[in-house]
Parts: structure tokens; sequence; C-alpha cells
């Protein structure tokens, strides 16, 4: 049960992981890949992972397996998040009011059968996702496409989105053969939540312009990828790709044995001593925070301001980074260090055991005990929140304030974290995007907010902040008002970032440009 | 002499899934007397534990009446039974199975005189007294049942029942599993009381030859049926049944004459499928053509002797 | 003793109803019926538990931004018909059911039947596995205690056995997995294939034989090797139960009249316990055998988790703790039919073992 | 008439928590070919236990002494597996309830003929002609059809017709009947003494009946040895045991049964109970229960001495010697 | 002719158990003594191997892994015979009651014996756990819900065959009532039965308890509870003390209380003994 990276938001992410119970993963006799012709590579993680059709399709073992399938307008290169890359799309152009995007394709890209991709499907693909109203649809929220002619699509938005480029990138958005894929159920219709029957279509044969094909699926044991002979790109080394469902423990002996050429779930602690082997140590966009909950009526304690002073500098960030092992750095503020906007890490907030201390005196309170909640059976890049919310309370009880460690199912502990009831909270937050955009969640009266118990109108300035963020087209300005909003978050207010964990990829000798994608985790068509 | 007890038409039936009905006692009568000794023989599936176990309540009937003092016995349902029937109580054959093997001795004989309504001091009391009377050491009260051998143990179950008063015991094979000294002594035991407690008792047992010393009066069952009744004296010496005569002539005699038991052939057949007419007819040695399918009834003969057989006079 | 003497001894001669094609009719419909209502119950009772659940399966399989979206939601509880009263989903389901239909998992997205297909023969293969394997061992072992009674053999059969009941599987399982495939790299650890290798054509699920079938022998080996680690785990505590079990019923028999008997023949005790004690003593010990294919299910629960292996414990799980109706519904009538066809097999079994069973 | 078996100074040990205990105590006896010889006594007496011994099948950790010669070889020093090989094919045995002696789930072929084949290496239709003739000679009727049936099918008293054809497959010279017709009504006990007697008198098959059943002793035997507490009684032919009995518990067990020719008589018990196994008092065992015991009783153990022609009597002050 | 084999107490096996289950006993009454550290306490550098200083090594948050097990102790036995005593009060009630009545009350009860003997206890308790929220409480409600038929089961043979003994047919001919028969008769000899059984559900409950904690359904972290460290102690598999330690409790444990029961157990009348099959 490790969510190794989640893209969703993390209570996607959480509530999927429980489906990875661990199924089958194959982990064989120490026989070489590659029995059946052309190099075999085997890539083995905890499945998270529902369908690979790619409008129902938004776990993270599915968007690996999807982004070998299917190709989408733009993409991302190795590890680099921050800029969309062209791929379907030869280039594209923005609108100034960041309302209009229009996108000119290819003319060589062909599907897995031999046509040509034409707008058409795309304008097909990226309207079936928003139709069916399956788990990615939001992506496709306020968006309208058209494509006017065969190679050229215009998506327009309802309000200013400066993030469509970041969101384009993701599998779900792949293109799927139109023609082929209405003859067998899918539709892009408004109703296509009802009339839409093609997942179990693309669950047998998959239907993209990727340099994969779908050789055989399961969502317990493993899904194997063939080459697409018709692939319009230059051929990837590896001719075949088996993704297996393994827990991380075993992971990492496959990989060692050299069962397996791809390890994706260990923690720090498992990818130490590794020998022989590369150990790809990426950030991950995962980040943990703590909230105290603002509402006077869930807790007079943590929505006391002094008493929210007393936790952001009670917590020992640094201890949290060691507990998290290598590669995990403190989360200066809510915005990951991959993304536009990210504060510099020496911004980061440092324990300082005396202000908290004289913080809780001020705030009046004595002895507080406080309630923490936390999902007490799932895991984060390796990580328990057990563990961290075991140290948080040790940290806390420091400064004079008992924590009451609260740890229930992730089912249980999720109705109370989206109903807004915990006193406090300890969660994690995954980008659906990577855009900072996506982070406007935490602030007051928005979703991640509301959760903490932060009403809209409790920090008009950053509402303030916030609004101007999501319009501003500029990047250069709106990495300055992300910056600003997260300085103030760190001065006040219910929401403490702890901990950005490492996201590790331990891969074999042999495998060449092996690096750690915030979205995909492994791109499977760069390796060599 | 009024009947101590009396049975009419008595029928018990067993009812198994997927099988006929099995009639194990078919219209059986009995009586008794106040003082009397009847001894109940036939070989083992006759019906004759069935039907002492019908005579108590224990059994439902299908058909026929029980009385006993009187008054009708109904079978033992959930409720308690009633008082007048206390009267009326049964020694099973084994002494190993009757008797709670985890209770005290003197717990299970004072039963019946807590039962009485006594108090649990003074029921202990009569406990001891009764075990005495039985021929027991009276510390047998705070012991329990495995410390006894056989034939003491049956003396405790007999103990038990007389707690209770009784004017008429039903023993169904009290003494075939004990040894032979402990047999003696066991029926003995069983006279005596019958005769100083002036009570009746049904003697239920395959041994013939004790039947014939204790019994005032003999009933012989065969599949199901009394085939004759009469004084053991007469039963014995006269037999009007042929049954009743190669039962007699089938006990060996422990006399040193070497002198083979006659055999009677056959075997009894399944009381779920008995063969039409006379029951008895396949393996009578004297049978007649309209045995086959006349089914005599039982007989009144003279000298208060009856039996079902139409040779029989 | 019986309940029917033939008259004169001459065996079965008229007496006994000839049809024991009717006998064995009424048995199977009586069988059948039983089967029926324990269906029926069990789903009741699943159906019962899931509505217990205090969370909900629309927030359980959906995604974080998608429970967001109204819309979303909607489309989901049509979708699975949880916008039906309850009664009425639960009358829907039985009466798919008896259409052969199982609904559609909210977790994995594909018929429960299909899911069931794949998943049940891999736990049914590994538990068959490790029944056998416990049978050989267990009765063998059991036998070996009680003709040995009390003496040495005994003792240590004794202290093993209750060891084998006393293991946590799961324990086992990372144990066996640290020595046996870790440590000294013996056994193939997880899944039930190598990797480079892709699963043999669907015939009858069981990996070993479906290669078998096909001629594929490469497959058939690594199919069988990945059994090994597994089963041996599974089997550690079958092996203690039907050990203790078969010495007591071992024990029982020795006892016996006829045993004695046998031995009065000057029979070789070699016979006498395989012909004279085994055949009877395996009466009892097949109905414990029945229960120790249901305790195997349950260990698989642990050891598939372990060992990576796609079951039904691992199918029950994630449909347990995903709260997946269908998933759920579908796996207790899967572990309800398989009940039933091991008690019916165990009676089967009876008959071929007694004949007086098989007469009656 | 030659001595088929003698059994000298037989002595058996059982294992009890308490330690080995005896129950049979230096018993000795001898059994002539052709001839029938009772043993009598009531349970515990240890009349079970030397057939048992005799047959080498005593219960785990038991131990023998004394001698049982048969056919010139000492049972009870032979090795296991030449013992085996007397089992069953010169010595066989019947025992008490055949609903529990013969196996319920074999056939009565494989159970007629299992030790046939082995003992004696003949084949399957050999066994099997062999089988066929010998339930009919225990008049076993449609005896074909009676091979492919199983034990259930059967009445208790053709039953045990089969366990002595089982006994009788290898033709074995003698045959240990333990309580061979208690287990049945009188009616069938007729039939299978009748058969005994009959078997005894066609084969010139020697023939052990142990029995508590002094009736069926008179019937059947013709030399009676009385056991008590795991000792000899009194041992002779069965006329003068029966009817001129010289040991006081031979007398008592004959007085507890019903008179012979009625009368309305009280039954005379011996009064206790016979010793459980490893409460055998010392001196004549009998002592505790005897009326005629004196103060030498309480000390000495009696051996059986000869006082009559082949009869023995193990009680010195012979307080019926008068009477006979 | 049986030998000592009946005398339980004199068997050494019980007494290895007997000594073990007063010396885990005694453990989980002494544990804030006996423990160097208490269970939560992140005293220590994190994943250190087994030394002088921290006998078992410390665990991924720098606990004492000797300490933990030690408190371990306080949550899985008196759970343990907490739900042992509630499944057996619960199911010899149940048992009694369908011996005693028999009929529909009997056939109703049993049958709902089966319908929890149909699910391997795991699968059940899963269902009932995930149903009720993994929470430890509710896992030892599932396992009481999963255990209590086989007392009921056992019960019901009881009061069947003692129904049908001659001791309590006299009993009634005397008048008792069928009640007062019953319960006369047969409380002494239900107790032992059920008492036997009870101490070989203990190692079943241990068992399917940290069964159900490593399934993630009992006990959350950071609870010391031994199936929950066993689990965790997983993520680092060659880590080797984190989860031997915590297994071996289980398994010695479990195996104290067998070597009782099962020694128990062949003291009792063998057909009973068949009915419990631990």
């Amino acid at each position: 049960m490790k969510i190794r990276r989640s893209a969703g938001a993390l209570t996607a992410a959480v509530a999927l992981s429980l489906l990875t119970a661990c199924g089958g993963g194959n982990a064989a006799g120490p026989s070489s890949p590659g029995g059946q012709g052309g190099k075999t590579l085997v890539i083995d993680t905890a499945f998270q992972l529902k369908t690979t059709d790619p409008a129902r399709m938004y776990e993270p073992s599915g968007l690996l397996i999807d982004q070998t399938i299917y190709d989408t307008l733009l993409t991302f290169k190795g590890s680099d998040v921050t800029k969309p890359v062209p791929a379907l799309a030869e280039s594209f152009t923005a609108s100034d009011d960041a309302k209009t995007f229009t996108f000119k394709l290819r003319t060589d890209a062909k599907f897995s059968d031999g046509t040509p991709v034409t707008s058409a499907d795309v304008a097909f693909s990226l309207n079936r996702v928003k139709n069916v109203k399956g788990n990615p649809s939001f992506l496709m929220a306020g968006l309208t496409v058209t494509a006017p002619d065969a190679t050229t699509v215009v998506i327009a938005s309802e309000e200013p989105n400066t993030a469509i480029p970041f969101i384009l990138p993701n599998p779900a958005l792949g293109i799927v053969n139109s023609a082929v894929a209405k003859k067998n159920g899918a539709t892009d219709a408004e109703d296509a939540d009802k009339t839409d029957t093609a997942e179990a279509f693309f669950n047998k044969q998959s239907q993209g312009s990727g340099p994969y094909v779908l050789e055989s699926y399961s969502t317990t044991s493993q899904v194997v990828l063939k080459l697409n002979e018709n692939y319009w790109g230059p051929k990837p080394v590896y001719s075949r790709v088996v993704v297996r469902n393994t827990q991380a423990n075993v992971q990492r002996l496959n990989v060692q044995k050299g069962e397996s050429q791809i390890a994706v779930d260990l923690s720090p602690e498992q990818a130490k001593n590794m020998g022989d082997l590369q150990v790809v140590n990426g950030a991950s966009p995962n980040v943990f925070f703590l909230f105290a909950n603002d509402n006077p009526e869930i807790s007079k304690i943590s929505s006391n301001p002094k008493f929210q002073e007393a936790v952001r500098y009670g917590v020992d960030y640094q201890g949290l980074v060691d507990l998290a092992g290598e590669g995990a750095v403190q989360a200066p503020g809510i915005v990951p260090s991959l993304f536009l906007g990210a504060l510099p890490a020496a911004d980061g907030i440092k324990r300082d055991v005396a202000k908290a201390k004289a913080a809780l005196a001020e705030s009046g309170l004595q002895n507080p005990t406080v309630k923490l909640n936390y999902p007490s059976d799932v895991q984060v890049n390796g990580l328990n929140f057990g563990d961290l919310a075991a140290r948080v309370q040790a940290n806390l009880k420091e400064v004079g304030i008992n924590v009451e460690l609260a740890p229930a199912s992730v089912q249980t502990a999720l109705e109370s974290y989206r109903g807004g009831t915990e006193e406090m909270g300890l969660w994690q937050w995954g980008p659906d995007f990577p855009d900072p955009s996506n982070y406007l969640n935490f602030l007051p009266g928005q979703t991640v907010g509301l959760r903490a118990g932060w009403a809209e109108g409790a920090a008009p300035d950053l509402e303030e902040l916030g609004g101007k963020a999501r319009t501003t087209v500029d990047d250069a300005a709106r990495s300055a008002l992300y910056v600003d909003i997260q300085h103030k978050m760190n001065e006040a207010g219910p929401i403490m970032p702890l901990i950005q964990p490492a996201q590790i990829l331990v891969g074999a000798k042999s495998v060449q440009n092996l690096q750690s994608n915030a979205l995909w985790l492994v791109n499977v068509r760069e390796l060599g | 002499m009024s009947a101590l007890l009396e049975a009419t038409g008595v029928a018990v039936e067993y009812h198994r899934t997927g099988a006929p009905p099995l009639r194990a006692v078919d219209h059986a009568d009995l009586t008794l007397a106040r003082g009397e000794i009847l001894g109940l023989v036939g070989e083992s599936g006759c019906g004759k534990s069935t039907l002492g176990r019908a005579i108590v309540g224990l059994q439902g009937t299908t058909s026929g009446e029980i009385r006993f003092d009187g008054r009708p016995v109904a079978p033992l349902g959930l409720r308690r039974r009633p008082a007048a029937l206390r009267g009326l109580q049964m020694v099973f054959q084994d002494p190993y199975a009757s008797l709670n093997p985890r209770r005290l001795v003197g717990d299970q004989v004072g039963d019946g005189f807590l039962l009485g309504g006594t108090s649990k001091a003074e029921a202990r009391r009569r406990a001891g007294e009764l075990l005495e009377r039985v021929g027991l050491p009276a510390d047998a009260v705070k012991r329990y049942p495995h410390e006894f051998s056989g034939g003491q143990r049956q003396r405790i179950a007999i103990a038990r029942t007389l707690a209770a008063g009784p004017s008429c015991i039903i023993a169904d094979e009290p003494i075939s599993a004990l040894d032979a000294s402990a047999q003696a002594s066991v029926a003995n035991l069983l006279v005596e009381l019958v005769r100083e407690l002036d009570m009746g008792l049904v003697f239920i047992s395959h041994d013939l030859s004790v039947v014939r010393q204790i019994a005032d009066r003999t009933a012989v069952m065969y599949l199901g049926r009394v085939v004759e009744v009469g004084p053991t004296r007469q039963v014995w010496s006269e037999p009007a049944h042929p049954y009743t005569k190669a039962l007699i002539s089938a006990v060996p005699r422990a006399d040193g004459g070497g002198v083979l038991p006659v055999e009677l052939p056959g075997d009894v057949p399944d009381p779920s499928r008995p063969p039409g007419g006379c029951r008895f007819h396949p393996r009578c040695p004297v049978a007649l053509a309209s045995c086959a399918h006349d089914d005599p009834p039982l007989a009144i003969l003279r000298d208060g002797r009856s039996a079902a057989c139409v040779l029989a006079k | 003793m019986s309940s029917a003497k033939p008259k004169s001894g001459t065996p079965g001669a008229g007496r006994r109803p000839a049809r024991p094609g009717g006998v064995l009719l009424r048995f199977l419909v009586r069988r059948l019926a039983a089967a029926l209502l324990l269906c029926v119950g069990i789903t009741l009772v699943a159906f019962t538990l899931t509505q217990l659940v205090p969370g909900d399966p629309a927030a359980a399989n959906l995604g974080q931004s998608a429970v967001d979206d109204p819309a979303a939601v909607a489309a989901f509880r049509a979708k699975y018909g949880l916008d039906q009263p309850v009664p009425v989903q639960y009358l829907t389901y039985i009466g798919n059911v008896f259409q052969g239909n199982l609904g559609v998992s909210q977790q994995s997205h594909r018929p429960v039947a299909e899911d069931l297909a794949e998943f049940v023969p891999a736990t049914i293969e590994l538990a068959l596995f490790a029944i056998v394997l416990s049978l050989v061992v267990g009765v063998a072992l059991g036998v070996v205690a009680a003709v040995n009674r009390d003496r040495w053999p005994d003792q240590l059969l004794r202290v093993v056995s209750l060891g084998g009941v006393s293991m946590p599987t799961f324990w086992v399982a990372l144990v066996a997995f640290y020595l046996l495939s870790f440590k000294f790299d013996l056994l193939p650890g997880t899944g039930r294939l190598d990797p480079v290798l892709s699963p043999p054509p669907y015939t009858t699920g069981f990996y070993s034989v479906d290669a078998a079938l096909a001629g594929q022998w490469d497959v058939m080996w690594s199919a069988l090797g990945h059994l090994v680690l597994p089963s041996l785990v599974l089997a550690v505590y079958t092996v203690g139960m039907l050990m203790r079990f078969s010495r007591a019923s071992v024990l029982e028999i020795l006892g016996n009249d006829y045993v004695r008997a046998a031995r009065a023949k000057g029979l070789p005790e070699r016979v006498v316990i395989v012909r004279h004690v085994l055949r009877p003593a395996m009466v009892a010990i097949i109905t414990v055998a029945g229960v120790a294919f249901g305790s195997l299910l349950s260990g698989a629960v642990l050891v598939e988790k372990i060992f990576s292996w796609p079951g039904v414990g691992q199918y029950a799980y994630r449909s347990a703790v995903n709260l997946d109706l269908p998933g759920i519904m579908g796996v207790s009538i899967v572990v309800a039919g398989v009940y039933i066809l091991i008690n019916l097999l165990v009676d089967l079994l009876y008959g071929v073992i007694d004949p007086r069973i098989r007469l009656t | 008439m030659g001595t088929l078996l003698e059994v000298e100074d037989l002595t058996v040990w059982l294992a009890t928590r308490n330690g080995p205990r005896k129950a049979v105590d230096g018993l000795s006896f001898r059994v002539d070919s052709g001839e029938v010889f009772g043993i009598a006594g009531e349970s515990g007496s240890g009349k079970t236990m030397t057939a048992m011994a005799l047959l080498g099948l005593l219960p785990h950790a038991a131990k023998t002494s004394g001698r049982a010669v048969f056919e010139g070889r000492d049972l009870l020093a032979m090795k296991p597996r030449a013992l085996r090989d007397v089992r069953g094919r010169n010595i066989a045995m019947v025992s008490q309830d055949p609903s529990t002696s013969l196996h319920p789930m074999l056939s009565i072929e494989t159970q007629v003929t299992e030790h046939m084949r082995h003992h004696l290496g003949i084949g399957r239709s050999e066994a099997r002609g062999r089988a066929v003739e010998l339930l009919s000679t225990v008049r076993i009727p449609d005896p074909e059809r009676a091979l492919r049936a199983h034990p259930a099918q059967f009445s208790g008293g053709m039953r045990q017709r089969i366990a002595i054809a089982v006994a009788l497959a290898c033709e074995p010279r003698l045959l240990l009947a333990d309580e061979p017709t208690t287990a049945l009504d009188v009616t069938v006990q007729a039939g299978i003494l009748r058969l005994l007697d009959r078997l005894r008198r066609e084969r010139d098959l020697a023939v052990v009946v142990i029995t508590h059943d002094l009736g069926v002793m008179s019937a059947v035997a013709d030399r009676i040895c009385v056991m008590y507490g795991g000792r000899t009684a009194e041992v002779g032919p069965r006329e003068t045991v029966l009817t001129r009995p010289r040991h006081p518990y031979t007398r008592g067990l004959l007085d507890a049964l019903p008179h012979p020719e009625g009368g309305a008589a009280t039954l005379r018990p011996i009064p206790g109970s016979p010793p459980s196994l490893g409460a055998v008092p010392g001196g004549c065992p009998f002592h505790p229960r005897c009326a005629f015991a004196v103060g030498s009783c309480q000390e000495e153990r009696p051996e059986p001495v000869l006082i009559g022609t082949d009869h023995r009597v193990a009680c010195p002050p012979d307080p019926l010697g008068g009477a006979a | 002719m049986t030998t000592g084999s009946r005398t339980p107490w004199r068997q050494p096996l019980a007494l290895v158990g007997a000594a073990f289950v007063v010396l885990w006993v005694l453990v989980a009454v002494l544990a804030p003594v006996l423990a160097p550290y208490g269970p939560l306490d992140q005293i220590a550098d994190k994943l250190l191997e087994p030394s002088a200083q921290h006998l078992f090594g410390t665990d991924q948050l720098g606990r004492d892994v000797l300490s933990r097990v030690i408190y371990g102790a306080q949550v899985s036995l008196p759970l343990a015979f907490l739900l042992v005593a509630l499944s057996a009060v619960i199911g010899s009630v149940v048992g009694a009651v369908a011996g005693f009545f028999g009929g529909w009350v009997d056939g109703t009860l049993m049958r709902l014996a089966d319908l929890v003997f149909a699910f391997p206890g795991i699968i059940l308790a899963m269902a009932v756990a995930a149903a009720l929220g993994p929470e430890l409480r509710n896992a030892v409600l599932a396992v009481v819900v999963v255990s209590w038929p086989s007392y009921a089961r056992l019960v019901r043979g009881l009061v069947m065959s003692a129904r049908n003994a001659e001791y309590v047919a006299a009993g009634r001919l005397l008048g008792s009532s069928s009640v007062r028969t019953m319960i006369v008769d047969l409380r002494p000899n239900v107790a032992g039965p059920v008492l036997v059984m009870a101490a070989l559900d203990v190692g079943n409950a241990v068992l399917l308890l940290s069964g159900l904690s490593f399934l993630g359904l009992g006990a959350q972290p950071p609870m010391a509870e031994w199936g929950s460290m066993v689990v965790s102690g997983m993520d680092y598999f060659d880590l080797w003390w984190l989860w031997l330690y915590p297994g071996l409790s289980i398994l010695t444990v479990v195996l104290a209380f067998n070597f009782v029961g099962d020694t128990l157990r062949d003291a009792l009348d063998p057909r009973t003994a068949r009915a419990i099959r631990g």
C-alpha cells in the first residue's frame, strides 16, 4: 500500500491506493528478461490502476502506462515539469486573456492501425474525457474543444486559465483513434456518461499513437506493453514492457536480483545500499502538511491564532526531513519546489521552541490537548502518516501541547477531513497538474482551506492575491504573486507545510536516461 | 386386585426420513397389579424397551392408552411431570449412562426428595438413608458414580427412583450389564423392595431364566407384539405360543449335561416391514398354511393366560 | 446396527429398494436447496454489512476531484444503481445473479464474473496444492504419531503440529520468504509466473494445468515453482491441524475390535494400518480436510498479500476496503459456493470410503 | 488326542498409571486337539488377556512370562514376525461382537480372503472359491452374493457366522473364541453353539471358548477352567466342575444363577464384587468374598492341586470336598 | 490400560505452556517495569540493529523494538481473553438454547452458525471489520462474530446428547422440570469442554486479531500491537528484527495456550474432544 506519487489530489490517490492492497506482481526465477525476442523491460510498482481508458483513468499506475500508449498535444521532457514541450501539437499560441489556445498539429503522426491523427480525433478525445464524467473530467472543466480544420485545434476556456499547457500533458488527455473507438461504443456526446460503453474495449485493445500498444491487461497482476509497429516517431529501445504489481519491499528484492529493471516505490530507507544499481533521487511534488482547524465551532483551541503559531514553530521540520530519509526536503511553502512560484529552501520556517512556548503562553491556553487526525493505512512515497504524526506529537509535547493521535482508515478519515471537522489534521496534497494555480485550493474559502476551517473572508489580503494570481498570464508576475502568497501563509493561518518527500527510482545500470517525472513517474518512451 | 398399571393397544412408531415408519410396538396390552412382578421378555429389537419407555412417558405413543393408578400417562414434554406420576419410575439398563458422572451420588439420589418438596439438608440426609437401604455405605453420598462398581451403581440408580416414593417401577434390563454375582444381588434387591413396599415391577429382560426366577407373571414379546402372557410357572412349563417354546428351549442350562440348546432358524424380520399374517409364521416350526395371512389376536386362555396363536388352547 | 436386517441372511435380497438413482437425486436436490438458501443468506449478510458501512462507495471509488463534481457522483450512482432504495438494490442484485450476472466491480471497472474467473482459480490452485501437501504430510505424520502413541515420535510430532497451528501465517510467510527466497535464493518469490513469460491460454485458470495443456513446459515449470513457497507456507497450519486430527482419529480406530481382528489374522502391520485403520479414519479426516480447506482460504488472504498472488483473498480485501458492493457480493457467493462444493465433495467421499453410506 | 497347546505359568503384566499390574497370574492349562476348552470367569478375571497373550496382541507396554507351547513352539518366546505367521493361520480368533469385529467398510470377500492370500500365497480366484466353500460351511445362504456384500447387510447371527468363516479360512488348528455368543439373542446363540460343535467334530479343531456364561460352557465345553483374579480357581472336566464344584467360587457362581428347575427361591449372590486390575487381594484372591475362608487364605496363594481325574482346584481348605 | 496421558497437569507440554502463559501475563502486567523505554518513545536513531543498548534494535522512528514488543502484550492478551470470554458466553447461550428447544429455534440458530462457518474466518472478520471501520475495537467484534458458532455447536451437541442421556430422563421422571434438569445436569458437563475450547481459542483469537491488524483492519499505528508491528516491519524486509520479534511473540503466546489446551483436550472424552477442533 504505497502511494509512490499521486498525480491526483491526495485524497483521490489515497482512496485509490487501497485498491492496490497488493495485487499480483510477478517476480520470477533468475531468468534473463527478453526471452521473447527483443529487449524486455520489467517495471515493478504497487498498482494503483483501475483502467487504461484515458477518459476514465486517473491513477498513478494508469498514468505511467497510458503515457506510453497515448500521445498528448503537449508533454514534458525528462523530469522537467515546468516547461511543456510539443508532442502531437507542433506549436501553440495563447490569447492575451489566457482564454483561447490554438494548437497546430503535426501531420506525420499515425495511430497504431496506421491511420493518421487528425484534429477530429483530438476534439473527440478531449470532449469524451469531459462528457464521460469520469475521474479526469475535471481537467476539462470549463474548456471547449473545437477543430476548425484538419490540423488545428482550438481550446477555449470560460475563465482565464494559464494552466492549460500544464494540464494538457496529462495522459488522461491522450488522443485516441476516434473512428475505431466510436465503432466500439465510445462517444463524446453530452450524455457520454450514460452512453459510452468503450471502457472494456480500451482495456483490451489500446487505440493510441504512442510507441507501445497494450498486449495484456490486469488491474492486479501485470500489464504488458508491446511495440507499436506503426509508431511515427523513433523506435524505443525496449520492445516489450512488463509493468508488474509488486509491493515496495519485494520491489527492492526483485531489482536487486535483476528480476526487474526498475523499482518505482522504494522509500529512501529501502533504497539504501543498493550496490550496483542506479538510484535516481528526484523530488516528489507531494507536500505533507499539518493544519489546526481555524473554525472556532470545531475547536476553541486549534482556532486560536497563537496556538497555531505555537504549532508552526513547535514542529521540528528538520527532524521530519530526517525521518523521511535522503532526498526529502522541507516544504518551505505549499507550492512544491519543482513548480513555478516555489519558495526558496531558505524561506522555510525554522523550529523555535522558545517562540512557540511564548506563543502558547500568549494564547492563554493551559496545557492544551488536541486531537490529530490522519489516515493510518496508507503511505505516500514510502512514508507512513502514522510515523510523521508520532513525530509531530513528540515535537509538540516539548512545547507543552498534548497531541492525541486519532488514526483512522483513509475511508473514515476522509469523511471528517472533507467535512472540515478535524481539530488537527495531517494530510498530503499531490498536484493535479504541475502548475502553482492548483495550490490556490489552500486559500480561505477554497477546497483545502475549508477543510482546515479557513472560511472565506478569514484573510482578505490573501484572497485578493489569489484572485490576482488566477488571472495573471505573465510567468514572472505570476511567480512573484505565488511567492507573496506563500510568505503570507507562513506568517499566519491554519496550514503549515511540512515536507516534500523524496521520489526515488531504482534501476539497473543497463537502463539509460532514467529520470523521475512528477507526473508519470517513469518516462518509458525516453529510456535507452 | 385392581390394576396399578394398565396399557391397552399401545403402539409406538418411529418416523425416519426417507423410510417407512417403523412400528416398534404394535398394539400391546399389559396390566400390572400392586405387589406383582411382571417379566417382559423377548429378543433384541422386539420392542420391549420401547414399550417400557412408553409406559413411563419417555416415549410418545401413536395410539393406545396407558393408565397409572387410574390416571392417564401423557408423554413428557418440556413441562415438568405431574406429581401424581412420580409414583411411576424407571430403572435403566446401563448404570454408567443413567447416572450423571459429574454429580455427587447424594445429590442425584436427593433430587427425588428435593423435587418432592423437602429441604436440601433433609434431602441429603434421607438420600444417605436410602443408599444404606440398598446396601451401600452411608458415605456414598459424597462420592461420584465412577467410584462404584456396576452393581453398586445400579443400586444407586434404584435408590434414586425410591426417593420419589414409587408404587411402580419399570426396570429395563436392569441386570444385563452386570457380572453374574452382581446380577443376582440386584435382582434380589428389586424383588425385596417390591415385596417390602408393595410396589409393582415390570422387569424387562432378554434373560428368560432370571425372569422365570423372579417374575409372578411373564409376558413374551415378538416383533412389537405381546404374543403370550401368563403366570410364570405355566408359561415356562407349558408354553402356549411356539415362539415362547422356542425361546425356552434355546436357553442353555449350566447343568454340566453337555446338551446343545435348540436352534430357532432365521432372524427376526425387519420391524418396518413385518411379514403378513402371523408375524412369527416364517420361522414357526408348526405353522399352518393359514398362518401366512391370518393374524391371530392375543386370545384369553384358561388360568389367566393368553396367547396369540391359532394353535393355542 | 443396521436398521434393516435382511431376512434369513440373504444379503440385500429384495428388501432394499434398488434405486440408488432416486436416493442420489433426492440427496442432490436437498443439497441444492440448502445451497441456494445459504447463498441467499450469505448475500443478504454481505449486503447488510456493506449497508452498515459509514463510507460512501462513490467517494471511495471516484477520484477526489470527481467527488467534488456532483454530476460525476450522480453518474456514478446511477451507473451502479446506488440511487435506488436499498431493498430494491438487493432484489435487483439477486435477480441479476440468477441470470448469471454478478454486476460490475466499482474498483476494477470490470464485470465481477470476469474478475472472479481470473482470481478464483489462482487461489484454488494455491489452496489445492497446499491441501494435497497437507493431506499427504499431515496424515502420514499423524499415523506415525498414533502408532507410536506416547513414545518420543509422538511427543515430538505433537510439538511440531501444535507449532504449526500456532504460527501466524503472515509471519511464517515473511520468514519463509526472507530465508528461502531472499537469503538463500532457493525458490522464486512473488507472483504466479516468471515475468518474462506470458500466462498460458485460459482453460481452467490454473496456470500449471493450462500450461501443460498448451504444452508450454517452461511456463508450467515456472508456475509450479511459484506455487511452492506460498503453498508451503499455507500448509504449515493445515499440516499441523491434520496431523493432530489424523492422530486422534487413527487412535480412535486403533481401539476398535476390527483392528484387533485384523491383527489376529496375522496380516502385516502395514496392511492393517493402510487397509483396516486408515480407511475408516479417513472418514473423520476428510471432514477436517474440508474445514482445513476453509482455513486455507483464510490463510490465503494473508499469504496472497505477501506473495503478490493475484487471488480471491486479495480481491476480497480490496473489495471490502473499497466498499465495492458487487465485488464483496461476488466473493461471498464464490466462497459460499466453494464451501458447498467442498461439503458435497466430502459427502461423496464418505460414500466412496464407507459402503454403508453408499447403501443407505 | 494329543496336546495342542500347553500353557505353563502364564503371567501378564499390564501397564497402569501406577506401574505394571498382573492381569493374569501364573495360569497353567492345556488344550488337546479337537477338544473344546472353556475358560470361565467374571469381567476382570483375566480370561480375555489370556487369549490376547497367546496371540501376541496384548496392549502396548504389556509384558508376559511363562510358556505357551503350541505345536512344539513357545508362542510367548516367538519373534513378533514369526508369531504373526502363526496368527490367523494356525491360531485364529473369534471375538465377542461381530458388529465390531468385522470391518464395516471392507467387503466380506476381502475380509474372508485377505489373510488366506497372505498366509497361503494363493491367488484371488482360488481364495474366492475357498471363501464360497467356507461361507456355505457356516451356512450363509447364497455365498457368492454374500462375498460382494458388506457386514452391515447381515444380521448379528449371520455376522458371527461370517466371523467364524474368517477365522477358519486358513484351516487353523486352534480357535480362540472370546465370548462368541454374548452379543447374540438366545435363539441365535443356539445356532452358533451348534456350529462350533459341528466344526470341531468335522475338522478336528480345538476351540478355546471364553465366556462368563456357565450355561454356554455347559453346552459346548469338554473341559472348563474357572478363573478368578487372574488365577485358576478350578479346572477339570465339564461335568465334574459344573455338578461337583470344589472351589467356593465355582459354587458361588453356580448358586448365583437362576436355579435349573425353578422354584421361587431367591437367587444367591456372591457377596462383594470381583477385584479390579491392580487391586487383587493377597493370598487367595477370593478370600474376602469367600464364606469358607480360613486364616491361611489371607497369606498363602493356593496353587491348583490335582484332586480327581484331570480335576485341579486351588483351594487347600477344600470346604466343599465332602459335598462331592 | 490407559497410561498417565489422562492427567493433564503432569504433562511436560502443559507445564511448559502454562509457564509461558504465566510469563506473558506477567510481562503484560509488568510492562512499565520491564520495558526499558515507552512504546512510543522515539529515543534513538532509527533502524538500529540489535545491540546491547537495544536488544531487539530500533524501528523506523527510533523506538525501542523490545519495549514495543513488551507493551504489545498489554494489547493482545487482555483482548484475547476478553473476546474468548465474549464468544464463549454468547456461543454457549445460543448453543444451549438451540439444543434445548430444538425444532425451528435450533434450525434457525444453527443455519446462522452455518452461515458463519461457510465463510473462512478471516474473510468474514475482514468484511465485518471493514464495515464497522478499521479499529481495534471493531476487529475484536469481528473476531467474536466469527468465533461464537464453534461454542454454539459444541454446547448444542452436549445439550442434545445430554437431552437423550438416561440420567436426564431419570431426573425428568422424578418430576424435575426440563429447564432445571438441563441446568443441573448440564452445567457440570458443559463447563469442562467449553473451558478447553476457550483455552485453545485464546491462541486462535490472538492469531485472528493479529491477522486483522496485519491487514490494517485492527490496531492502527503507532499502537504497539504485534500484528501491526509485523506489517510495518515488512516495509524493511531485510531488517529482520523489525518483524521477527513481534511475530515470535505471537507464536509463543499462541503456542503456550495451545500446549495447555491440547493437553486438556486429551483428557476429555474423545467424542467431545472431536467437536473441539482448535
